[in-house]
């Protein structure tokens, strides 16, 4: 594996983003998920 | 197709580790074959390797932006909601796509370049096109009427229309004003073609299975949504009629 | 046979251009009752031309580089004021709906609207132009009746892409927000094309006509796209 | 007096407004050459059945057919529609908002605005911009525009809202004469007392669906 920080930036920035990303879609799984649960009271 | 998300989960699992350490693992010769990696670059070293996750995710990018464009023009002619959801999917996982390739862009270019940014062409045909793009996702967020998709679609019409002059301009605006340009050009070690192909397939991968759970999602909280409304279609309209006398 | 039928298509744009012209008529008239758009135009990029001025020494060389991109970030701003104005007028008293309950063709209102704007913005630039000159001590190198086509194609590109999207903004939350945000993005391959022709003119280091194509380019396709669209973006409740 | 098979039918109609459902389920028939006059809460969906009638919304499901029609386009010459806005520019007098209307409309008549301004009881040389109209004589304004094309379905949306009470009823009997024109006119209205006497039927909304039609003026009985 490289030291390069260029390198290891980059790959941390492109994952961070993707896992923010995939946060939100597991946010609003959870309050659609909630909101089910609502719905069928 | 459901039980299929699985399966797909583990096989992009392991082509994008795959993926991942051929692109950032120097070559390991045993024997004289190449077991693993791409040959580290020499004039610029192993900053190089940036690449091999910067442009997959382009070109993932561009082919959301693509399926995008053909969902929207079909939703305009049939108006299936189906449609719809695949466009505002593609926009939003190609938004992010897009966010990795202007991340990564600038911090391969300061050790390359010694600036972060520079507006060079295809950095800034990206930068527009992910512009063009969140003002697509800001109208669909802010949009008030039940027509949301027709106004979406409308604009990704349009927006696409608009990425060929986006590339033109820039195109001619830069050769006008010579910046620094790529490093080296000209042909590619088949090497690393050969990584820049595997994690263009991982990435695409992966693009697909986030747009899938990411589909589920719209998909079910539609429904949600009309059950809502179905189930204020199914109150008692007793009770109104009773406070009108 | 063919014929009749070519005559009957012949009185129908008949009928849509009549449209047209009685929307652009009333649309003056009421603009010119109020004044309101052009007053705050004119008075927007007035402030815009002060203000740069401040930024940096509006000396002659140094504007010349600078001015083509200084004067067009002002007018499409000023244009904003404008373009905004157009549907809130449809909107107050929802007007807009004596037109959609009539059998009057959409896109007449449209390009009613969009030659509307195109004069507004046109007197702006008219009387703007010469203040920047004098301002900005600016002179044109290059040929400078190109600058009356960069004008023409450049409002044009602003003013059409400008009312559809006006348009679609008004059918969202905050709409007067709305309208750069969808507005600007589109643009950007027209503006960067009207500033470099502009700049390339005066300062006379490059010839524009690969900009001027280029804009007139745009402003066909997308004139096309957005008739071609609006219907759907005025039904749209 | 005139036929009385049906002008407009309406089958099953919903419109959502996202969660809220405004209309749900409506199905009616309306005769020809008849004084309607709709009635109901406030959120009971008039103001939706009108605008879905005049071809502004797009319904969710169901259908609409006026005339004949399914298509609103085809149709929209015999329709008059008048809102509960004036649907009229304020900065331009009565005639100009007219003149410019009639435009729309292809009707090259020069004296055809003057012609309804008298109708409607106004005085057509009016030059005041119609923004400094009293409101009973914007809303006969509105109405004036709304007869512009001489329809045969009239739906007016509130009329009489903040109108003096002479006035509006100069504007019943004026209703009133235009059915007997053989016109088919549909009131939205709160201040249904006025309509008794002109109205052939009142149609009775609550929450979304038309819960009763009566000849007189008398609620009919909450369904159990």
């Amino acid at each position: 594996m490289s030291s390069n920080p260029y390198l290891f930036a980059a790959y941390a920035a492109t994952w961070v983003i993707h896992i923010i990303y995939l946060a939100t879609i597991r946010r609003r799984y959870a309050r659609l998920k909630r909101e089910i649960e609502e719905l069928k009271k | 197709m459901r039980r299929l998300f699985p399966i797909l989960v583990i096989f992009t699992g392991v082509l994008l580790s795959y993926a991942m350490s051929i692109a950032l693992l120097p070559v390991v010769h045993i024997g004289g074959i190449t077991l693993i990696g791409a040959p580290t670059e020499q004039t610029m070293g192993s900053v190089q390797r940036i690449f091999y996750y910067h442009v997959p995710s382009a070109w993932t990018a561009f082919i959301l932006f693509f399926i995008n464009l053909g969902a929207s023009v079909y939703y305009l002619i049939k108006r299936c909601a189906t449609a719809d959801i695949v466009a505002l999917v593609t926009a939003e996982v190609g938004v992010v796509f897009c966010t990795v390739v202007l991340v990564t862009g600038p911090i391969w270019a300061r050790p390359v370049w010694g600036i972060w940014w520079t507006w060079d062409m295809r950095l800034t045909s990206t930068l527009v096109l992910w512009l063009i793009y969140v003002s697509y996702l800001f109208l669909r967020k802010f949009s008030s009427s039940g027509q949301t998709p027709l106004l979406a679609a409308a604009l990704a019409v349009l927006g696409a229309l608009c990425v060929p002059f986006v590339y033109f301009s820039i195109w001619f605006f830069r050769t006008q004003h010579p910046q620094p340009v790529m490093g080296g050009g000209g042909s590619i070690d088949p090497r690393m073609l050969h990584v820049l192909l595997v994690n263009w397939l991982a990435f695409s991968c992966f693009a697909f299975l986030v747009c899938w759970s990411r589909f589920r999602l719209e998909k079910v909280q539609r429904e949600v949504d009309e059950a809502h409304a179905m189930r204020s279609l199914l109150d008692d309209p007793s009770a109104a009629a009773r406070s009108m006398r | 046979m063919s014929g009749a039928a070519e005559g009957q298509k012949g009185a129908k744009q008949g009928v849509a251009r009549g449209i047209t012209r009685a929307t652009l008529l009333k649309d003056l008239r009421l603009e010119w009752r109020s004044k309101d758009a052009i007053n705050s135009m004119l008075f927007f990029s007035l402030l815009v031309v002060v203000v740069f001025s401040f930024s940096f020494d509006p000396s002659a060389e140094e504007s010349r580089q600078i001015a083509g991109g200084l004067i067009w970030v002002a007018f499409l701003f000023a244009a904003v004021v404008a373009l905004n104005q157009t549907w809130a007028r449809e909107l107050r008293n929802q007007v807009l709906d004596a037109y959609r309950v009539s059998p009057a063709p959409p896109n007449s209102l449209f390009m009613a609207k969009v030659l509307g704007n195109f004069i507004f913005v046109a007197v702006l630039e008219a009387l703007m132009t010469p203040l920047f000159i004098i301002f900005y001590r600016l002179r044109a190198i290059g040929p400078a009746w190109q600058l009356l086509l960069v004008a023409a194609f450049g409002t044009w590109a602003l003013v059409v892409n400008g009312t559809f999207f006006a348009a679609m903004s008004i059918r969202t939350r905050s709409r007067e927000i709305m309208l750069p945000l969808l507005l600007f993005p589109i643009s950007i391959p027209a503006i960067l094309a009207m500033v470099q022709a502009t700049a390339g003119i005066l300062t006379g280091e490059y010839s524009a006509r690969f900009w001027i194509v280029l804009l007139a380019t745009y402003d066909l396709v997308f004139t096309t796209g957005c008739l071609l669209l609006f219907e759907t973006v005025l039904n749209a409740e | 007096m005139t036929d009385n098979a049906p002008v407009i039918t309406v089958h099953n109609l919903i419109k959502q407004f996202g969660r809220f459902a405004a209309l749900r389920g409506v199905t009616a028939e309306f005769a020809g050459g008849k004084f309607y006059a709709i009635l109901g809460d406030n959120g009971a969906g008039k103001t939706t059945l009108l605008r879905t009638l005049a071809g502004l919304n797009e319904p969710s499901s169901g259908q609409v057919e006026i005339l004949g029609s399914r298509r609103f386009r085809e149709i929209c010459r015999e329709v008059g529609y008048m809102a509960h806005p004036s649907l009229l520019y304020d900065e331009m007098s009565g005639v100009e908002n007219l003149a410019y209307f009639a435009q729309l409309y292809g009707i090259e008549a020069p004296g055809r605005g003057a012609e309804v301004i008298a109708a409607v009881g106004l005085d057509a040389t009016l030059t005041r911009p119609v923004g400094q109209y009293s409101q009973g004589m914007r809303q006969r304004m509105s109405l004036a525009r709304a007869l512009l094309n001489d329809p045969k379905i009239l739906l007016l949306d509130e009329p009489f809202s903040n109108v003096d009470l002479r006035s509006a009823r100069e504007m019943v009997r004026l209703l009133a004469g235009l059915k007997d024109q053989g016109k088919t006119i549909f009131v939205v209205t709160h201040q249904a007392s006025l309509l008794e006497g002109a109205v052939d039927e009142f149609v009775w909304m609550a929450a979304g669906k038309i819960v009763g039609r009566t000849r007189e003026l008398t609620p009919p009985e909450p369904v159990a």
